[in-house]
C-alpha cells in the first residue's frame, strides 16, 4: 500500500468516517494528499538544495583555506535565505534577441526534471511517493527531462557562449547516461526488480549486506556510477556546460534574478539527487542494521514512527556524506577538456561498465548467495572499504602534520582547527 | 499501479506550478526597467557578432546518435536483468545469462566498430565547411 | 643553445589505458587527501573589518604607505615635497606677511590623484609629511578626497631651526576627518583555549575598541 | 662578437648600407639607409657568423628639428638584435623623414615584429612597407594623431568623453556616452562561428579581446586585440622625468613591480655611472626573488583556476599574501612597491623581516609538494596541458618569447646567469628548462612545470641572499639625476622574462624616450600563430601558460 493512499484512507477514515473504497471524494482526498506531499517534497528540496548551498561554500571556504559565509543568521546558515530573497527582488531580463517561449520555458523544464526524481526516491522504509515497478528506468528517463531545458536555454538565449553551454551539455549528459545505465543495470541483476524500494530491501543494514560491498564488480561500478553521476550533475571535474573560465557560463548566462535562481536550485537538489540514489542502490538505502523491513512494517503506532524516522536519518545520512564527497571532488580536480569528456566516457566509462555488468552476472550465475565463496567475497570486500577509509585517514594525518610544524613557527599558533568550530 | 502513475503526474505538474508561482509572485517584488543595453546579448562586454543561432559542428549529433542506439539497447536490456535472479534460481541460468550477453555483445560490437574507426576521438583537423555534406 | 626536440614515445596502448586508469584514480586519490586535510588546518583570512582581533591599522607595519599626512607645525613650507610628486597631488600656498613671517594659504593634499609612491615622504627633509597607517579613505564624493591640512587662518610656516616634536602619526588624521576610518568594531570572537599553541598578542582590544560588542 | 666587430662584417657584405657608427653612445649603433634596412637584417639573421635570431625590440623615437639646429628632424626607428647562440647583440637605427615615415618591414624575418611594428605606426606615425596588416595596435582605431610625437596635443574630448581629470571635475560628472565598442574590420570567415572573448572574460588575465573563429569547439582562428588598459607610461615617463618615472614602472607588471623597478633603476644608473651598495644590491635581489615567487605563484595558480581547479589558487594566494605581508613591511606597499631608488634602495631590511622570510620558507617549502599533490601530478591537469600549444625552440626565439617561456622550449637562457646584472653571479642556482615530463618539449605544461620549478630556484638564491647580507648602507645618496645624452638598454629577468628598458637621454632631467620591453607583448603575438586547430579550452590553458598580464601588454 502506497503510504499516500494510506493516509488519505486514513483521513477518509476519521475525518469523513466514510469507508474509502466506497466513498465517491476519495480521489478529491487522495489528490490533495498527493498535492500536500509534493510541496512537502518542495519543501525538502529547498531546505536541502539551499542549505547544501551553504555547507558547499563553508566546505569549499575551509578546504581553500578561507572562512565562507558566515554573517547572514547564525554563522550564515541563512545565507540562502538571503540568496534566494535577493534573486527574487533581482529584474527578470530577457533578451531581445533571445528565443523567448523557450528563453522562458527552459527553468520549468530544469526544475520539473530535478523534481520528478524525488517520487521515486525512498526515504524511509515506508516513506516514498511512489514505488514504481519501473523506478530505475523512470529515473534515467526523468532526468534527461534535465538536459532538454539546458539545451533549450542554451539555444534560446540566442548568446554563443549559452548555445556552447547548451550543446556541451547535450553531448554531455546523454552521453553518461550510459555508463549510469550499464552500472545501475548491475544493481538491478542483484536486485531483481527495478523498483527502488525493492532494490533496497534487497539489501541489508550491515555494511557487508550493502550492494557495494557484494563483490569486486559492483565495487567498481559503484565509483562508475558515482563518477557518471557527477557528470549528469554537471559537477567539476565535469562542468563543462558551464565552465566560467572558457564559456563564461554557459546555458544560464543570459538569465537572472528567479530564473537563474532555478538552474542553480536544480544544480544543488541534483547533486543531492544523485547521492542519494548511489545511497540506495549501492549503499543499503535506508536498511536499519540488525532489522528486517518486515519487522518495521509489523510495528504499530510510536514504535512505528521511531523505526522509520530512523530509517529516514540513516538514507540522510549516507547521501549527505556522499554530497560531502561530492563537494570535495568539486574543490579538488580540475575541468575536463570537451574531447576528453567524451573519451572517459566512451573509451573507459562505457566499456568498463559494460564489463561490471558481464562480471556481476557471471559471478550471480557461478556463486550462491550466501555460500561460503558468497561470505568471503563480502568480507573481502568490506576489508577493501576499510583499507580505503584508513589509508586515506593516514595520508590526510601526514599531510596535516607536515605543515604542522612549520605554522607554528611562522604563525606563532597551532594549525589544528577542527571542522565543527566555525569561524 | 495506476495510483503510483497518478502521483508521478501530480508531482510534475506541482513542481511546474511551483515555478510558476514563484516567477509569478516575483513579478510584484521585482523592478521592471527595461533598456536597450540589458536586453542587449552577452558577448564579453562587445558588441556581438551576428547571431548565436548557427549551424554546429556535426560532431555532438553523432554522439547523439551513439547515445540512442546504446540507450534503446539498455532499456531493452533492463527487463532481462530485473528477472535474472528468478531465472537464475530456477535453475535457467544458462538463458539468461546467454540473453544479457547477446545484448551486450551486440554493443560492443557497436562500440568496437564505432572505435575502430576513429569516430570516438574528437576530430581536431579542421575540416572545412565545404567539406560537410 | 637551440635543443633538438625529441620525438614523441608512443606508449604501448593497453598499458596507456589502464596506466591512464591508474593515474587517474590514485592522482584524484591524492589530491583528494590534501583538500581533506585543509578541513583541519586553521582559515587564514581574517574577517575585516569588524571582526579582527585589532583594528587592521595597527596590523600593518609602521613602513606602511597610507594616507598622507602633514604636521604643519614642522613644515617649511620649502615645496619639496610638492616638486617630488610625479602627478602633482599636493598644493601649498604660502602668503608673506608684512612682519615678515609667511603664513599657510593652503596645504591640499588631493587623495583621489595620490598613488602613495612615497616620495614626497621621502623628499621631506624635517618629517612633517608622512605617510599614515590608514587606508580607509573611502568618502562620498570627490570633492572629499581633497584633504585641507590648513585648520585655521594664521597657521605660520615653521622655521628649520627649532621645530616641535612630530605629532604621533594619524592624529592629524583623525583630528581633521572626525570618524574618518573609526567605524564600529566588533569585538572579535575570543580564541578557544583548546589550541596549546601560544597565545595571540595580547590586548587583542584596545581602546581602539570601546563599544567592543560581541 | 662586439658591436663594432659586427659593424665591420656587414660593411664588409653590404657595402654602403651603413651611414654611421655611433660608438660613443653605452650601447653603440649602426645608421642603417632606410632602403638597406631589409638586406642588412637579412644578412645580420642569416650570417652564419651572426645569427641574430632574436629581435628584442623596435623602437621609434621622434626627433624633431631643433628651432636652433640646422640638422633636418626626423623619425628614429631603432632595432635591437640579439644571439642566444653566440651571445652578442647589435642596434640598428634608420632615420627617416618626419613628414613621410616610411621603411620596409621586417616582420617576415622576425614575426615579433609584426606587433613591434603596428605600436610604432600607432604611436609615431611610421609606416612599415610590406606590413601584413598595418592597423593601430594600443589606440582607439579612430584615434587621431600619434601620441608619442612631441609635437602631439591631447584632444579635449574623445567621443564626447574629457580626457582630463580637471575637465571631468569641472562637470561634476562624465556625461552619458554610448560606450565605444570594438569593430572590427576583418572580414569573418564563411562558414566559422565568430565571436569575441574578451574583454570581459575571465580567462583572458585582465581586459584583453581575442576574436574567435571557431568551428564548434575547435578553432579556426583567435586575433588578439589588446590596448584596453593602454596608460601611455612611455609617454608620461617622457613627461614626469626619471624619479618620478619609478612608480609608474610599477603600473607595468603589477604581479612583478620590484622588476620593472629594477630595470628602470639599472637604465637609469648606467646612464649616470652611479655604483650601488653592496647591502642595497642584496636588498635588491631578497625583494626581487620574493616577487618572483609571488608572480609565478599567480601565475601557475591562475592556470590552474582557467582549467577549473579553484582551491590551488587560493592556496597560492594565501602564500602571496604572506609575501606580501612582508612586502608591506620591506617597502611599505603590498603591490606597487617603488622600492628602489637610484643608488639604492627606499628602505633597509631589518632582521626581523629576515627572520619572517626565513619562516615563510620553510613552511613554503613542504607546501610545494602539497600542491604537487593537490595539482601539478593530477591527471586531468596533466592532460589539459601536456602536448597542448607546443612551441618550438625556434619559434619561441622567431617570436621573441623570454623567460619562463623561452626556457620551456628548451633555450636555457636566463638574464641573470646569461647577462649578469646586480649580484646575481654570486649565488648559484639552476636554470630550469622544459623537460617533456608528460608530452612534447616546449608545451604548456613545460611552462607551466618551468613556473613551479623556477620558485625552488629562487628559494635557493633567497637562502643563500639571507645568509650572505652584508651590513652597510643600502642607499647612497644621489643627486637629482641629469645625465649627458646617450642611450642605454638594460634588462633584467623578470617573473615574465626579459624586462628590458630602452632609455634614451638628453641632457635633461627628463628622459627624452623611455621603452619598456616586456615579456607579455612578445607573448601576445604567438597566440594567433598556435591558435589555429586548438580547443576552445586550449585557449585558455594557452593564454595562462604564457602568462601574459594586461598592462605588460598595453603599459
Amino acid at each position: 500500500m502506497n503510504i499516500i493512499q494510506h493516509v488519505a484512507n486514513l483521513l477518509i477514515r476519521s475525518v469523513f468516517h466514510a469507508d474509502p473504497a466506497s466513498w465517491p471524494w476519495t480521489w478529491l482526498v487522495q489528490a490533495v494528499v498527493i498535492g500536500i506531499a509534493a510541496f512537502l517534497a518542495f519543501a525538502f528540496v529547498a531546505i536541502f538544495a539551499g542549505p547544501v548551498s551553504w555547507i558547499e561554500r563553508r566546505i569549499a571556504g575551509r578546504i581553500q583555506s578561507r572562512i565562507g559565509p558566515n554573517r547572514v543568521g547564525p554563522q550564515g546558515v541563512l545565507q540562502w535565505l538571503a540568496d534566494g530573497v535577493k534573486c527574487w527582488l533581482k529584474e527578470d531580463l530577457v533578451p531581445a534577441a533571445a528565443d523567448r517561449p523557450l528563453f522562458l520555458a527552459a527553468p520549468y523544464l530544469v526544475f520539473t526534471g530535478m523534481f520528478g526524481a524525488f517520487v521515486v526516491l525512498p526515504f524511509g522504509a515506508q516513506v516514498v511517493a511512489a514505488d514504481l515497478n519501473v523506478g530505475i528506468l523512470y529515473l534515467l528517463a526523468i532526468t534527461s527531462l534535465v538536459v532538454v531545458g539546458l539545451l533549450m536555454a542554451g539555444w534560446g538565449s540566442n548568446s554563443k557562449w549559452a548555445l556552447f553551454g547548451g550543446v556541451r551539455s547535450a553531448a554531455q549528459l546523454v552521453s553518461y547516461e550510459v555508463p549510469s545505465a550499464f552500472s545501475l543495470l548491475c544493481v538491478v541483476l542483484l536486485a531483481g526488480t527495478l523498483s527502488t524500494q525493492g532494490i533496497v530491501a534487497a539489501q541489508g543494514g550491515w555494511p557487508w549486506d550493502w550492494f557495494i560491498f557484494r563483490n569486486p564488480f559492483m565495487f567498481a561500478a559503484f565509483f562508475l556510477y558515482f563518477t557518471a553521476a557527477i557528470a549528469e550533475g554537471n559537477r567539476t571535474p565535469f562542468d563543462l556546460p558551464e565552465a566560467e573560465s572558457e564559456i563564461v557560463a554557459g546555458y544560464n548566462i543570459e538569465y537572472s534574478g528567479m530564473r537563474f535562481l532555478f538552474f542553480l536550485f536544480a544544480e544543488w537538489a541534483n547533486i543531492w539527487i544523485m547521492a542519494a540514489i548511489s545511497a540506495f542502490a549501492f549503499l543499503g538505502g535506508w536498511q536499519i542494521p540488525g532489522i528486517a523491513p518486515e519487522q518495521i512494517a509489523a510495528t504499530k503506532g510510536w514504535e512505528f514512527v521511531g523505526w522509520q524516522a530512523l530509517s529516514w536519518t540513516i538514507f540522510l545520512v549516507k547521501a549527505t556524506f556522499l554530497v560531502f564527497v561530492v563537494i570535495q571532488i568539486r574543490w579538488t580536480l580540475p575541468r575536463l577538456r570537451v574531447d576528453q569528456l567524451m573519451i572517459t566516457c566512451w573509451k573507459y566509462l562505457v566499456p568498463l561498465s559494460m564489463l561490471m555488468v558481464l562480471g556481476v552476472l557471471v559471478l550471480l550465475a557461478l556463486v550462491p548467495e550466501g555460500g561460503g565463496a558468497d561470505t568471503i567475497l563480502r568480507g573481502a570486500m568490506v576489508g577493501l572499504g576499510l583499507a580505503v577509509v584508513l589509508v586515506s585517514a593516514l595520508r590526510v594525518r601526514r599531510t596535516f602534520r607536515v605543515d604542522r610544524e612549520h605554522y607554528r613557527e611562522m604563525e606563532g599558533r597551532d594549525l589544528w582547527y577542527p571542522p565543527y568550530r566555525l569561524p | 499501479m495506476g495510483f503510483e502513475f497518478v502521483v508521478v503526474l501530480l508531482f510534475l505538474t506541482t513542481s511546474a506550478v511551483i515555478v510558476g508561482i514563484a516567477l509569478w509572485l516575483g513579478r510584484f517584488l521585482r523592478p521592471r526597467l527595461p533598456s536597450a543595453e540589458k536586453a542587449s546579448t552577452y558577448e564579453c562586454g562587445e558588441r556581438p557578432i551576428g547571431s548565436a543561432w548557427f549551424n554546429f559542428n556535426p560532431r555532438f549529433y553523432l554522439f547523439a546518435l551513439v547515445f540512442i542506439v546504446f540507450d534503446a539497447e539498455i532499456a531493452l536490456t533492463y527487463p532481462a536483468a530485473a528477472v535474472a535472479r528468478r531465472w537464475i534460481a530456477e535453475g535457467r541460468a544458462w538463458l539468461v545469462v546467454a540473453e544479457i550477453v547477446l545484448f551486450l555483445a551486440i554493443l560492443v560490437a557497436a562500440l568496437a566498430y564505432v572505435w575502430g574507426k576513429g569516430e570516438l576521438d574528437w576530430n581536431r583537423d579542421l575540416a572545412g565547411p565545404e567539406e560537410m555534406p | 643553445m637551440v635543443p633538438a626536440v625529441p620525438p614523441p614515445v608512443r606508449p604501448n596502448p593497453v598499458r596507456a589505458y589502464f596506466g591512464n586508469i591508474r593515474r587517474a584514480v590514485s592522482s584524484t586519490f591524492e589530491g583528494m587527501t590534501v583538500t581533506m586535510s585543509w578541513l583541519f588546518r586553521r582559515p587564514s583570512t581574517i574577517q575585516y573589518p569588524d571582526r579582527t582581533e585589532k583594528p587592521v591599522r595597527e596590523m600593518l607595519p609602521e613602513t606602511y604607505r597610507g594616507l598622507l599626512e602633514v604636521d604643519l607645525s614642522r613644515c617649511t613650507a620649502c615645496l619639496l615635497c610638492a616638486k617630488t610628486c610625479p602627478l602633482g597631488c599636493i598644493s601649498i600656498e604660502t602668503c608673506k606677511h608684512p612682519d615678515g613671517a609667511r603664513e599657510f594659504q593652503t596645504f591640499d593634499i588631493d587623495n583621489g590623484l595620490c598613488m602613495f609612491c612615497g616620495l614626497c615622504a621621502e623628499a621631506c627633509n624635517f618629517d612633517a609629511l608622512a605617510h599614515t597607517r590608514e587606508f580607509e579613505a573611502s568618502v562620498s564624493s570627490a570633492e572629499q578626497l581633497t584633504v585641507r591640512f590648513v585648520d585655521r587662518p594664521g597657521r605660520l610656516v615653521a622655521k628649520a631651526k627649532d621645530l616641535p616634536p612630530r605629532r604621533p602619526r594619524g592624529s592629524i588624521l583623525a583630528a581633521l576627518i572626525p570618524g574618518f576610518g573609526r567605524r564600529r568594531r566588533r569585538a572579535a570572537p575570543p580564541e578557544p583555549p583548546a589550541s596549546p599553541a601560544p597565545a595571540p598578542a595580547a590586548g587583542a582590544e584596545g581602546p581602539e575598541n570601546p563599544e567592543g560588542t560581541a | 662578437m662586439t658591436p663594432a666587430e659586427i659593424r665591420e662584417r656587414v660593411s664588409a657584405a653590404c657595402p654602403g648600407a651603413v651611414e654611421e657608427f655611433q660608438a660613443d653612445l653605452l650601447d653603440p649603433v649602426l645608421r642603417l639607409r632606410p632602403d638597406r634596412l631589409r638586406e642588412v637584417c637579412r644578412f645580420l639573421r642569416d650570417d652564419p657568423g651572426l645569427r641574430l635570431h632574436y629581435l628584442r625590440l623596435v623602437t621609434g623615437i621622434d626627433r624633431p628639428a631643433a628651432a636652433d639646429s640646422e640638422t633636418p628632424g626626423g623619425i628614429d626607428v631603432v632595432y635591437h638584435l640579439w644571439s642566444y647562440e653566440l651571445r652578442h647583440g647589435c642596434q640598428l637605427r634608420v632615420r627617416l623623414d618626419r613628414a613621410n615615415p616610411v621603411v620596409e618591414t621586417v616582420s617576415d624575418l622576425w614575426p615579433d615584429a609584426n606587433w613591434y611594428e603596428r605600436e610604432c605606426f600607432d604611436l609615431l606615425g611610421v609606416t612599415f612597407a610590406g606590413h601584413p596588416g598595418l592597423t593601430r595596435l594600443l589606440m582607439p582605431a579612430d584615434w587621431v594623431g600619434h601620441p608619442l610625437r612631441k609635437d602631439y596635443a591631447r584632444p579635449e574630448r574623445y567621443h564626447g568623453l574629457p580626457t582630463s581629470r580637471a575637465t571631468v571635475l569641472a562637470e561634476g560628472r562624465a556625461a552619458e556616452v554610448a560606450p565605444a565598442m570594438h569593430d572590427t574590420k576583418a572580414q569573418p570567415i564563411e562558414g566559422y562561428l565568430r565571436l569575441n572573448m574578451g574583454p570581459h572574460h575571465p580567462a583572458t588575465h585582465g581586459v584583453i579581446n581575442f576574436l574567435l573563429e571557431t568551428d564548434g569547439e575547435i578553432l579556426k582562428k583567435a586575433t588578439p586585440d589588446v590596448g584596453y588598459l593602454h596608460r601611455g607610461i612611455e609617454k608620461l615617463a617622457e613627461q614626469v622625468g626619471y624619479v618620478g618615472t619609478m612608480p609608474y614602472t610599477d603600473r607595468v607588471d603589477y604581479l612583478g613591480a620590484m622588476f620593472t623597478n629594477h630595470g628602470w633603476a639599472l637604465a637609469v644608473e648606467k646612464l649616470l655611472g652611479v655604483e650601488v651598495p653592496r647591502r642595497a644590491e642584496f636588498c635588491r635581489v631578497i625583494a626581487s626573488e620574493l616577487n618572483r615567487i609571488a608572480s609565478h605563484l599567480i601565475s601557475t595558480g591562475s592556470l590552474a583556476m582557467d582549467l577549473g581547479a579553484f582551491t590551488p589558487f587560493l592556496h597560492w594566494i594565501r602564500e602571496r599574501e604572506t609575501i606580501n605581508d612582508i612586502m608591506e613591511r620591506i617597502c611599505g606597499a603590498r603591490l606597487t612597491y617603488n622600492y628602489l631608488r637610484f643608488g639604492g634602495v627606499s628602505r633597509d631590511i631589518d632582521p626581523e623581516t629576515l627572520d619572517k622570510i626565513k619562516h615563510w620558507i620553510d613552511h613554503f617549502e613542504p607546501m610545494m609538494d602539497e600542491f604537487d599533490r593537490l595539482i601539478s601530478s593530477n591527471e586531468i591537469f596533466v592532460r589539459r596541458l601536456a602536448g597542448v600549444a607546443v612551441i618550438s625552440p625556434a619559434d619561441a626565439i622567431a617570436y621573441g618569447l623570454v623567460g619562463p617561456n623561452l626556457r620551456a622550449s628548451g633555450v636555457a637562457w636566463d638574464t641573470r646567469r646569461d647577462e649578469p646584472y646586480s649580484i646575481y653571479p654570486e649565488f648559484a642556482f639552476d636554470v630550469v628548462t622544459g623537460r617533456a615530463v608528460h608530452g612534447t618539449l616546449g608545451d604548456a605544461y613545460d611552462r607551466y612545470d618551468c613556473r613551479l620549478r623556477e620558485i625552488k630556484e629562487s628559494l635557493k638564491i633567497l637562502r643563500q641572499a639571507m645568509a650572505a647580507i652584508p651590513e652597510g648602507e643600502a642607499r647612497v645618496k644621489v643627486p637629482r639625476p641629469k645625465p649627458a645624452a646617450n642611450e642605454v638598454y638594460a634588462r633584467v629577468e623578470g617573473p615574465r622574462g626579459e624586462c628590458g628598458f630602452y632609455v634614451v637621454s638628453d641632457g635633461t632631467e627628463k628622459p627624452y624616450r623611455a621603452r619598456f620591453r616586456t615579456g607579455s607583448f612578445t607573448a601576445m603575438t604567438i597566440i594567433e600563430h598556435l591558435s589555429p586547430g586548438l580547443m576552445l579550452a586550449d585557449l585558455v590553458a594557452l593564454i595562462g601558460s604564457l602568462d601574459v598580464i594586461a598592462p605588460e601588454i598595453d603599459r
